[in-house]
């Protein structure tokens, strides 16, 4: 199934099962059924359960929050990842405070598609969530290709905490991989924590180098994962979070199998997500610990600026060549 | 005694009060016993009674501002429970943890960024709607917030959704230091019906007007379920927080609102005796609330956190 | 000639390069030779060349939106840069790190947040009246954008500080798939006025009457300094974006438009032989310059990003 | 010479040097002079150069960034930290983008009153520059009572790229120190990077632990290093950094005496900014880092809970003598 597919129908689950569950945002009913078609055909079904909304992202996130507050399940869609610099102070300022300071159990979640690698330029390519980790009252979670995107929604909606969660714009159209075996050689296994961890490697054998990440580097790692492979007989293994903010850090450590970690995301390094995660591992278990991420520039539309900027299958190649060849 | 009078001293009863207690709180202050900040609303007595008399918590949402005190006690009479929380006591509404602007008792909630409760009032009017519950959104908010563009969105969405929310503007003329008027361009009535809401205007003189004036509208979206904005012009004799030295005040709006107190005015309507009863013991009921609290625990970190 | 004719025709070679424009990046995505995205303005051609027909850009600032392209040729006629800006090219107007949405030149500028340029386009227009410079500043913006709070709060601040701001709003009816007016509480005109701001209304039809009525509005803004908003009704021929199929367009005002089509209008009013050799020359321009973009150089990390 | 004199003077001075320089914010003109009383007097001095604004701190702080564009030096004040969540999409989505994408260069400083103790509560004492850190195109600079905060303001002014500068609440009643001899006991130097950086330590001792910080938290650990000295006999350094989302890695390693470093921050410690130093060191130094900040909670307004979230004196010193007990 594709990772879009798995999305709407958990929405589609979603709004059939449990009456207090909305869906709010730009452009989600027909016929558009949203910028990246996620909500397509849900209006038909539930006409009165999608609220389509003027643009006013501050708005109907904070419209969103008091129908939580009132014990309402809105899923609000944030049409691209770049626009939560609009919606900071309602979640950051408002959702998050109810949570704690009231003691109110908030079902809300707020989707968004992030990324890059689309020419879509400096305003449509971020990977902003790194805004909400580590405040108090919200999770970041980040569904991949490694296991069901629909079950990481689902458990966002129950958490009873405001959860962002992050999409990938590419990951759409991607099928999502099954545990076991996949293309005969490599071996997906899912750890199913409140919220999964998937690691994919080679079958039978054991991984020289560990990648951590999330949400649509899953994808290149993949392809970083069979160069590795195939060209210079080097195993890897991916360890893919889906809660990004508040993960444990004691499984990751027990599935890394390495001494060497790379921690690799989409967005910019500098004060990034593998900042903390990258940190984790080196206090906790004294791994050899490197990143990838953007380079520090606004994310350029023209392709080979865009593709200096974000990670690249090439560029995490030489690094874990590199730590390879240092000694430990 | 008539049924007006009646009224007058029940509201007059919770003007005083509201009164008394930010009196104290500005006493306490001074006298460096509160930490933190606070927005006192002495005044402005009357918007906050007499629209609230109005109001059933059990089915009807209420949202504050950072200015909120006297919306509570109009709401609750909880004096303890509010004094306990400016004080950080854990006998404080939310355990002192929200302090003077982070109000939480049942269907009321406050919040300190000005106007960014009117995006969540929408959504609890939504709710209403949705559920098909009754019961309407009272949610407060001041001139200055009227400025800011999550308000103006929320306004729209209201229109759009035609949600059971009544939005109370407390004009007092300032924000902080701010003439709003100087600050606005274009008139706040325009405004409004720029969103396609129903407007309303009142001068706040009179608790019971004020009272009845509300009750009409309030009534009509009780029952026919469409939001509505009600403005009131009122005044704030207080400063805007504990250190404020009201050093821009314009005079003519000073002597006018001075010479027109509304507390003074719903005294007028009262006898005397009754008056000076009532006002004694409310005055001997805050102290004493004040008393009670100074001995009240504080929060455990251990258990109150969350 | 009379003069009338040469300006029909000035305008009509503009709007023709617009919509040949447009069609070929259409073309071109459907070819699979572009990336990203783009937003077309074939049939709102009329207000883009009608208003900046009257600009300076020397000292006037113009702001743009997600949808500049007609702006951009409009303002400059530069196809070349504006394609290979598209395309990725270092010969684009910034080296190709905008794309579609973020172009500047000299002093203009767009990006791609809705609405989100009218607060700069504020600071611009308060950095000529501080400076006491000449010029003014026009900025487009969308129905979709008018819900946005920040467009709203600086409607507010051109009103409060009287900047040279001219709001042009290209109410196209959509705003992506969304029809604005069934969400938009109120009227734009009420709300215009409710920010205190000159409101000025036109049916975009014609061009050189687009032209002349904000001739107008433009000479009077440059002289006596103050913000005016224009809204232009227009209408949208191509999808939002790349991949729109449009399947939620009005009939009637499809029908309506494609009856009054600008560009046809502005086309009778042309003797059908220059109309023949103006078109042919600008279509021939229009490859010729795509063509001589696949063969620009692309941009180098080393040297172009910064 | 008091924090806020120094900022006050400062701004007094830039106005008056330079024609382009403009102060934009709410109740900033007399007879208020700023919430915190930053820019009193100077509306009746520069009437025309204290731009007074409704309540709408999106639109003004895009106002600001259109004057910089056109060439201005426009210094904006948010109120309270905690409100520069309304502005993120005016920083990160238009400031920041014209900055490199544009190639303009821009005069543009957002000062903003961060952090806590005062009772506040959740949405008025948060410490939430850490959204900006590490975005391209933005710097986040943080005076400090170690050097002059009117040199950091004049900097950041003339520096070219948009600038949030973080100021502290507590801060602006204290006094700055000058560099040499503290207290007779303490030697305070400053070295003159880009921005500032301070250390104070005792006077004629090496240390046996250093204390990488900035804003506030300098008179925290003050106290901590007296408490260490006088009560433990330990000797510690204060480092404290000025700009603190771009700081030069080389020299604090540099400065660091000690192989024990405690990297101490206001605001929450999950994803904050000690997450990127304390790697930085670990990494590119094999230090031992260990951090304090603030506890995962929103920010209480009652005493005793507040003083469990944000750190205090007795948490860093504690945590001080737990490093110190441990082999190195
Ligand atoms: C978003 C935001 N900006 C600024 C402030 C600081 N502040 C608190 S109250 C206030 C003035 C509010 O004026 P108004 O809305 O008229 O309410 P009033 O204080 O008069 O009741 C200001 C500027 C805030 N709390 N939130
Ligand atoms: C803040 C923000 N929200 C949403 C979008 C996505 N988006 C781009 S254009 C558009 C519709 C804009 O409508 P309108 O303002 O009427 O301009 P038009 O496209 O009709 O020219 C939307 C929703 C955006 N770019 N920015
Ligand atoms: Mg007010
Ligand atoms: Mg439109």
């Amino acid at each position: 199934m594709k990772y879009i597919e798995a999305l709407r129908n958990t929405l589609h689950h979603l709004l059939e099962e449990d009456d207090s569950v909305y869906i709010i945002g730009e452009d989600i009913s027909e016929p558009y059924g949203g910028a990246f078609k996620v909500t397509k055909g849900l209006s038909k079904k539930f006409p009165e359960r999608l609220i389509q909304t003027p643009m006013s992202e501050q708005a109907f996130t904070g419209m969103a929050i008091g129908m939580a507050l009132a014990g309402l399940k809105p899923i609000v869609e944030i049409m691209f990842g770049d626009f939560i610099a609009l919606v900071v102070d309602q979640l950051i300022n408002h959702a998050s405070k109810f949570w704690d300071i009231y003691g109110k159990k908030l079902h809300l979640v707020l989707r968004t598609p992030s990324g890059g690698y689309r020419g879509y330029g400096a305003t449509h390519s971020q990977s902003l969530e790194r805004i909400f980790m580590g405040i108090p009252g919200i999770k970041v979670v980040a569904p991949n290709i490694l296991s069901d995107p629909g079950e990481v929604l689902r458990r966002s909606l129950y958490l009873g905490k405001p959860v962002v969660l992050i999409e990938n714009k590419l990951d759409y159209g991607r099928e999502i991989l099954e545990s076991g075996v996949v293309d005969e050689v490599f071996t997906l296994s899912i750890y199913d924590a409140t919220f999964p961890v998937s690691k994919l490697k080679v079958l039978n054998e054991s991984s020289e180098i560990s990648f951590i990440t999330y949400g649509g580097m899953v994808q290149i790692l993949r392809d970083v994962q069979r160069k590795l492979l195939f060209e210079e007989d080097i195993t890897s293994e991916i360890i893919a979070l889906t809660d990004i903010s508040d993960y444990d850090v004691n499984l990751i450590v027990q599935l890394v199998e390495s001494k060497r970690v790379l921690v690799v995301e989409e967005g910019w390094s500098h004060f990034g997500w593998g900042s903390q995660v990258a940190l984790d591992l080196r206090l906790m278990a004294n791994l050899e610990v490197r990143r990838v991420g953007a380079r520090p520039f606004n994310i350029p539309a023209a392709e080979p600026l865009e593709n200096h900027v974000l990670p690249t299958v090439d560029r995490i190649f030489e690094e874990t060549l590199r730590m390879l060849s240092q000694e430990v | 005694m008539d049924v007006d009078r009646t009224l007058y001293i029940r509201l007059y009863k919770k003007m005083f009060l509201i009164r008394v207690f930010e009196a104290k709180v500005e006493e306490m202050f001074r006298l460096g016993k509160l930490r933190g900040t606070t927005h006192g609303c002495i005044g402005q007595e009357a918007v906050a009674v007499g629209v609230l008399e109005n109001v059933d918590l059990s089915r009807d949402y209420v949202t504050g501002t950072h200015r909120s005190h006297g919306h509570f006690l109009a709401l609750t009479g909880k004096v303890f429970e509010l004094i306990s929380e400016l004080m950080g006591k854990k006998t404080g509404i939310v355990r002192g943890k929200g302090g003077s602007q982070h109000l939480h008792y049942g269907n009321f909630y406050t919040n300190g960024i000005t106007g960014g409760m009117i995006p969540v009032a929408v959504g609890l009017g939504m709710a209403k709607k949705l559920k098909g519950e009754e019961g309407v959104v009272i949610s407060f908010l001041g001139d200055g917030g009227m400025n800011e563009g999550y308000v103006m969105e929320a306004l729209n969405l209201a229109g759009v959704y035609k949600t059971p929310n009544i939005f109370v503007l407390e004009n007092n003329c300032y924000a902080m230091s701010t003439i709003t008027e100087n600050f606005t361009s274009g008139k706040f009535d325009e405004r409004v019906k720029g969103f396609g809401l129903e407007y309303h205007y009142l001068k706040a003189l009179d608790v019971v007007e004020v009272y009845g004036f509300f009750k009409k509208i309030y009534e009509r979206v009780r029952k026919e379920r469409y939001p509505v904005f009600v403005e009131f012009e009122t005044y704030r004799f207080c400063g805007h927080s504990k250190s404020d030295r009201r050093e821009y005040v314009v005079k003519e709006w000073e002597d006018f609102w001075h010479a027109n107190d509304p507390l003074e005015k719903c005294r007028s309507r009262i006898p005397a005796k009754v008056v000076e009863d009532v006002e004694k013991e409310i005055i001997n009921f805050v102290e004493e609330e004040f008393r009670r609290v100074l001995a009240a625990p504080y929060p455990d970190p251990g258990e109150d956190l969350f």
